[in-house]
């Protein structure tokens, strides 16, 4: 047990359990929000699973997260735009907050792995997911206009 | 086609492929030579879906 | 049978399933134990074979008749799809608007399909060395080129999707893994068996023997299967509209 | 110590599990499934079973909530259409 495995289930335990709970109860737009923030939190927390392993090719799994979850949470975007034109999310503060905390982790990584490839790897996914996660959040509350049809 | 967009569309290609081929020597672990060109091919197919994508979006 | 008979089966059949796992649970090796008879076998098998991720050697070398009868249930599934899907006579298509994307999505879209194009590809190509392999990045890769539908429209990812030449792919993909397991039939002695190729330095690209050939045959058969699969239930929901129309 | 983060995990899944059953409404089912696909991979995870967690990754992140949603775009369309031709 190392400082690393506690902070991976700490951040999964509570964030995970949070969102969770954000999906299962509440209106449309709370239950997407949490969609979002789920990847953004579960993200950090197998980066932080790799390092407390010690097996840097878990790392993987987390470039694979940053990659597709923003992409879940937009085909959600799409496909129930007309449900969220009517009544817009809106979770600027909690978004910023995950993306920062997901952005802690990240750089707490990199600092540990020190200079080479690896952190360059790390600083990618890291940029990946958090755009990915600002710009899913900037498309639930209205990234797409007239996508009703198409 | 004239000239001047073949030459802009080679140079948004290359473009790709030298970011993607970055981004994969970034993605791996040890260096090789095999390894190399899997990256390059790997990036090659990258850069062409990256233009064509870009293509089919505003070429409407 | 009455809704009071079927409650009643349905709870005998549960109470025997319920007897049954007990009894099997009690009788499994205890959690986190040391001893692992099987998994010490196949760990020794696949560093034999110098490949250094044992569950691809599981997958694509120990077991790979199974993963021939996997890709073939994906194979079939997809057709069945494609046979279900297919625009009927009394079904006719009405071309969608264009839709309108916010220009941070597409541009979003636009950057991370290609960075997606190419991490599927490297989960293949690394199958035998780290998690990952054939079907993680086939679906990775599929998944990239919908990015298009997501950030633009139906019509622009049509533009470089060609349906037909993915089904061919399809097949060939399938057929390739066959062909892999036939040489080893003619020239081995065993279908799918590995010891025709050289078995390479540890940890590289090229070690394994017939495990990334396998894995690149599998990951070309998922991607080409999810992009043909995807197709069809765009389509559907997306172009395909009842009635017989113009 | 290491079992912490299992039982965390093995919660976590049995909660978002749940959940998704007792859902009824398929476009929220499809939420709730999206995220427990990400509580089991991180289970899997947690289990060392990293391939398993990158294939749940890789199909429970984008594609099986596309082709749910999309399905329930066409069951709708189909319904309005029904109600066009009324």
């Amino acid at each position: 047990m190392n400082g690393w495995t506690a902070a991976a289930t700490v951040l999964l335990g509570c964030g995970l359990g949070t969102a969770l709970w954000g999906v299962a109860t509440g209106p449309l737009r709370r239950r997407v929000v949490a969609q979002n923030l789920s990847t953004a939190l579960a993200c950090p927390g197998l980066l932080l699973l790799s390092q407390a392993y010690g097996r840097p090719s878990y790392v993987d799994l987390g470039l694979v997260l940053a990659l597709l979850g923003p992409v879940g949470t937009l085909v959600f975007a799409r496909l129930l735009a007309d449900e969220l034109a009517e009544d817009p999310p809106s979770a600027r503060g909690v978004t910023w907050a995950v993306a920062g905390l997901g952005a802690g982790a990240v750089i707490a990584l990199c600092v540990a792995t020190g200079p080479s490839r690896a952190m360059v790897k790390l600083l990618v996914i890291g940029a990946l997911l958090i755009s990915g996660n600002l710009l899913a959040s900037r498309a639930l509350s209205g990234g797409f206009g007239g996508a009703g049809r198409g | 086609m004239n000239r001047r967009t073949a030459l802009l569309a080679t140079a948004e290609v290359l473009a790709w492929w030298v970011g993607l081929a970055l981004l994969w020597l970034v993605l791996i672990s040890t260096v090789d030579t095999l390894e190399r060109v899997v990256g390059a091919a790997a990036a090659g197919a990258g850069a062409l879906a990256a233009a064509a994508a870009r293509r089919a979006v505003t070429g409407r | 049978m009455t809704r009071r008979g079927r409650t009643w089966l349905l709870l005998a059949a549960g109470a025997g399933l319920a007897a049954l796992l007990v009894a099997a649970c009690l009788k499994l090796p205890h959690f986190g134990g040391d001893r692992h008879p099987y998994g010490d076998r196949a760990v020794r098998a696949s560093l034999a074979r110098h490949t250094a991720n044992t569950v691809s050697s599981v997958n694509f070398d120990q077991r790979a008749f199974d993963t021939l009868g996997e890709m073939t249930i994906l194979f079939a599934a997809v057709v069945g799809c494609v046979v279900l899907l297919r625009q009927t006579r009394d079904e006719h298509r009405a071309r969608p608007e264009p839709a309108e994307v916010a220009l941070p999505v597409r541009r979003y879209a636009l950057v991370v399909l290609p960075v997606a194009l190419l991490s599927g590809l490297y989960v293949v190509a690394h199958g035998q060395l780290s998690p990952g392999g054939g079907f993680q990045g086939g679906v990775v890769a599929a998944t990239a080129l919908h990015l298009l539908y997501l950030g633009a429209d139906h019509r622009a990812l049509e533009r470089v999707r060609p349906v037909g030449a993915y089904e061919v792919a399809d097949a060939l993909a399938a057929s390739a893994y066959l062909v892999t397991g036939l040489a080893g039939l003619i020239g081995a002695g065993a279908f799918l068996a590995n010891t025709l190729l050289p078995y390479g330095t540890f940890n590289t690209l090229s070690s394994g023997g017939t495990v990334p050939l396998l894995n690149a045959a599998i990951g070309m058969e998922v991607a080409c299967a999810v992009v043909v699969l995807l197709a069809h239930f765009l389509d559907q929901a997306v172009e395909i509209e009842e009635g017989s129309g113009t | 110590m290491a079992d912490v983060s299992i039982v965390v995990a093995l919660l976590l899944i049995a909660a978002a599990a749940t959940v998704a059953v007792a859902t009824r409404d398929p476009v929220r089912q499809a939420l709730v499934l999206s995220v427990m696909g990400v509580v089991l991979a991180v289970l899997f995870t947690v289990l060392q079973a990293p391939d398993v967690g990158l294939s749940q990754l890789a199909v429970g992140s984008a594609l099986t909530p596309l082709l749910l949603m999309l399905a329930v775009r066409k069951v709708r369309r189909r319904g309005q259409g029904k109600e066009r031709e009324r």
